[in-house]
């Protein structure tokens, strides 16, 4: 239950997966985003409501072939220049892209979590996404006859998110802004949390969200792994960060000299520990 | 009074509070939205009740957020939902009485992309995208925008309608189903538009201190009807800008 | 915003409404409903997932033109018998019933609170109620094509619940089992709440759910006004009470006897207070 | 170990309990069902992970809870959520291992109602209707059935379809597109029924000590059909029945 980041990644997200690192704003699986690039993984295709940073630098070093998403920027700061780049020119690897608005893709995972393939909303209607964007369709209500929008559930190969706190057993326990994490793992067929810190017990915290540990494949610790964004209660978001991003990712070189000073350069030896 | 500099974002940023009233409840997006719905709650706002898509209803932060999610929007708030229920429960529903949006480009029906610049699938400038904006147009009982005024941002035809305001004009939103009255305002830093009654279309109604109808024209980029009644907007008061200023540090 | 209970019923429930008293086994607003009874409202649709003594007395008392429900019984006791008494013979006037599963419940107070027409779910598939109740639909998947069930929103006139705290603004604060509370309030076009008591100050609560005061239209203080059932960190459930209904519920005399000492005998006089 | 004199009815709970394992997820309904699993995490299965349909998640109630939502419920779950949650979320998925369920009659399909006697619009007897039980049937991988034998209940039709069992026999449940294998066991006062595999009709595989097939099959309501390996069930140990009494106060 509880194992080493690297081997978290290692068994649970597999070359041409769907994977979710979601997390809005607070809480980025940044660390097992930066593991997933340091274990060559490609293919992926990422989703996410707001890709950002940590997603830049996965489409970056070429581990994305598609992102579905509704919001793809550098928080408070712009665009995401790795992201433009795969876009406009197909660097490193072209991106096919799926894209919603927030109240689709939130209505995708909630339908995913609930087990039924699709969602229904007041969405999208005159905008130019129902042109562009093939998973959404309009539905009429049987009983008003009113025309409605359907959306396809999102049910990922895996979902990472950043936690606060697990206990030993894998209960993981989260708070503050939640975001859609709770719904985007259960909306998964596996679940990786990374989290703070591991814990005798969870104590209660008024607006937490707490995943039973039946629905976690595996919890790995990673303190800091939210870093440059934060976690509720252990540190506040490096604003800097997302601020000296935008100047790294306009360049590729620049770019990929971070990515060996400060992802590669970061590898970890793998270590034992087997995902039961 | 006496008279007090100001910059063109500073003038924007007091008429868009000017907007709101403190009986209001306000989906607030980051940025210049979300300085302005600051700025109002401090000053002549002090209960109106702040949204923000990250899931905060009723914050009340003391400085001013940085991003849409920042910890001190979720101590401040009167409670904490997921994001699918702020979109469900709180927006579609259309409890919401004002939504504040920004915009790449704006054309003379108020529709606004967010999106792209040039094609879609080929792209000139890949821009972030929609985030909450479609149903924040489209459900907000009414929507406010604020976009510093340009012949590249105004435009007659936007390349891409992420978010939908009048449509093609009168009746649309009526046809399409949309829940609010869409954009009743476009506050830039340079007058503020609202759109023609009968026509839809968005006509300066009022222009900021020291700048012409002129101006403004040559900063749009289809030709700008402007209201009978033309308004100067009344210059930001001393009061309105030190409270602005220490929101931004400025 | 803050008012007596009997002001808040005055101006609030109007006969010929649908009504939902809400509460899952917890926090059952018992005393809005003896006070609905007092008033005596008629042609009432109720509307609640769980149907219990309160609804039986209401039932009894004539209120009810229309009973939707989806489990209508006596807790950890046995049936209902007023309810028994209105549906097989009519008395004291006829029920109409309107029934569910409590999934199909759920998922229609949901679909009120979101503002969509109508929710789908996996249920009711192969049962004898998609014969006997009109709304029960079948809806087809747009993305697989895969046939599901249709419910339509359910948007009370009034829901009125019961809840631990409010402040003066009119902020409500629940915890425990919080049921379908928040989706019932949410879906009502207007919210009366009960309290056990109005606070200056609502310090959060692991758990909690909060109704903003945007979404109440009044709050009426009634301390004990969930008893016989209970509120959590407050008092226990009565037990014994439920058990002692049965016997009263079985027979009119009884039934009218308790109704006398019980609900007309309690009567306040109306007070000063008017809903803004 | 000495013979101990028990009740039919504790015999069923101690049967329905040997059924859940320390690794199951079992959605749990009030009466015997409750008080079946909290015995099974007192003895044999310490980790049975126990959800009722008020939305407690995990819950470990050190007493017999007397309804669906008492407070101990909530006060020792691992969480609680709402009941839209737990029915969207958790139950509707197929999450659930085991569910749990009663009936007022049950056919040799294993088809429950809880709904009414007699006819829907002109009832004989009213009963208090679905509940939770339609979807529990659907969707928990299994179902287990706790019912007290006799002809009025045992029937050979049930009189209202409240929940699904399987159907009208072999390969029903599948074009119906439920989730679940349905009831795979009836644990009675007399003995237990599970479907056989080919017609799915309920069959006698165990009788409880001092009960004969003719019994069993004088308590039920159609030609029962009895397994080529009928089993007699196990009596319940002193320790079950110690456990049991502890926490039924008997």
């Amino acid at each position: 239950m509880i194992v080493p980041l690297d081997e978290g990644i290692r068994e649970l997200v597999h070359d041409g997966d769907t994977v979710a690192l979601e997390g809005f704003t607070h809480l980025i699986p940044v660390a097992a985003g930066h593991e997933i690039i340091r274990q060559g993984r490609h293919d992926l295709t990422l989703a996410r409501m707001t890709p950002d940073v940590v997603y830049d630098q996965m489409i970056g070093a070429g581990c994305a072939r598609k992102l579905v998403f509704s919001w793809g920027g550098n928080p408070g700061v712009g665009s995401l220049h790795r992201f433009r780049d795969a876009i406009q020119n197909g660097w490193p690897v072209p991106l096919e892209i799926e894209e919603h608005s927030h109240a689709g893709m939130a209505n995708r995972y909630a339908a995913g979590a609930s087990g039924v393939p699709f969602a229904v909303l007041r969405g999208y209607v005159g905008t130019d996404l129902m042109g562009q964007t093939a998973s959404i369709k309009t539905i009429d209500c049987p009983f008003t006859g009113e025309r409605l929008t359907a959306v396809p559930a999102l049910n990922p190969d895996v979902t990472i998110v950043h936690a606060q706190r697990a206990d030993r057993a894998g209960n993981v326990q989260l708070w503050g802004i939640t975001g859609v994490q709770k719904e985007a793992a259960l909306a998964a067929r596996r679940t990786l949390v990374t989290v703070e810190e591991v814990v005798d017990e969870l104590e209660p915290v008024p607006g937490q969200v707490l995943l039973p540990s039946r629905v976690v494949t595996a919890v790995a610790e990673a303190p800091g792994g939210a870093r440059p964004s934060y976690a509720h209660g252990y540190y506040i978001r490096d604003n800097s960060a997302y601020q000296e991003w935008d100047a790294i990712s306009r360049d590729r070189d620049a770019f990929e000299r971070w990515l060996e000073s400060d992802v590669y350069g970061g590898a970890r030896p793998a270590r034992e520990g087997r995902i039961p | 009074m006496t008279a007090t500099a100001y910059t063109a974002d500073e003038i924007m940023t007091v008429a868009a509070a000017r907007s709101l009233t403190s009986d209001m409840a306000c989906f607030v997006g980051i940025g210049l939205p979300s300085t302005a719905a600051n700025l109002a709650r401090r000053t002549h706002a002090p209960d109106l009740w702040m949204i923000y898509e990250s899931g905060t209803l009723g914050t009340e932060p003391d400085t001013l957020p940085l991003s849409i999610g920042d910890g001190v929007l979720a101590d401040t708030a009167d409670t904490v939902v997921s994001v699918p229920e702020i979109f469900n429960y709180w927006l579609q529903p259309g409890r919401i009485d004002v939504g504040f949006l920004g915009a790449a480009q704006i054309d003379r029906y108020a529709n606004i992309n967010t999106t792209v610049i040039g094609d879609y699938a080929d792209p000139k400038v890949r821009l972030p995208g929609a985030g909450g904006a479609p149903e924040i147009a489209a459900s907000c009982r009414e929507v406010i925008v604020i976009v510093r005024q340009s012949r590249r941002a105004f435009v007659d035809k936007v390349d891409f309608v992420t978010s939908v305001g009048h449509g093609g004009g009168p009746g649309d939103r009526e046809r399409l189903g949309l829940l609010g009255k869409g954009p009743t305002r476009v506050i830039t830093d340079l007058g503020i538009l609202e759109p023609d009654p009968n026509t839809r279309e968005l006509t300066l109604v009022s222009v900021h201190p020291g700048t012409t109808v002129a101006d403004v024209r040559a900063a749009t980029g289809w030709d700008l009807a402007v209201a009978p009644d033309l308004a100067a907007t009344e210059a930001p008061t001393a009061s309105e800008l030190s409270v602005l200023r220490s929101l931004t540090g400025a």
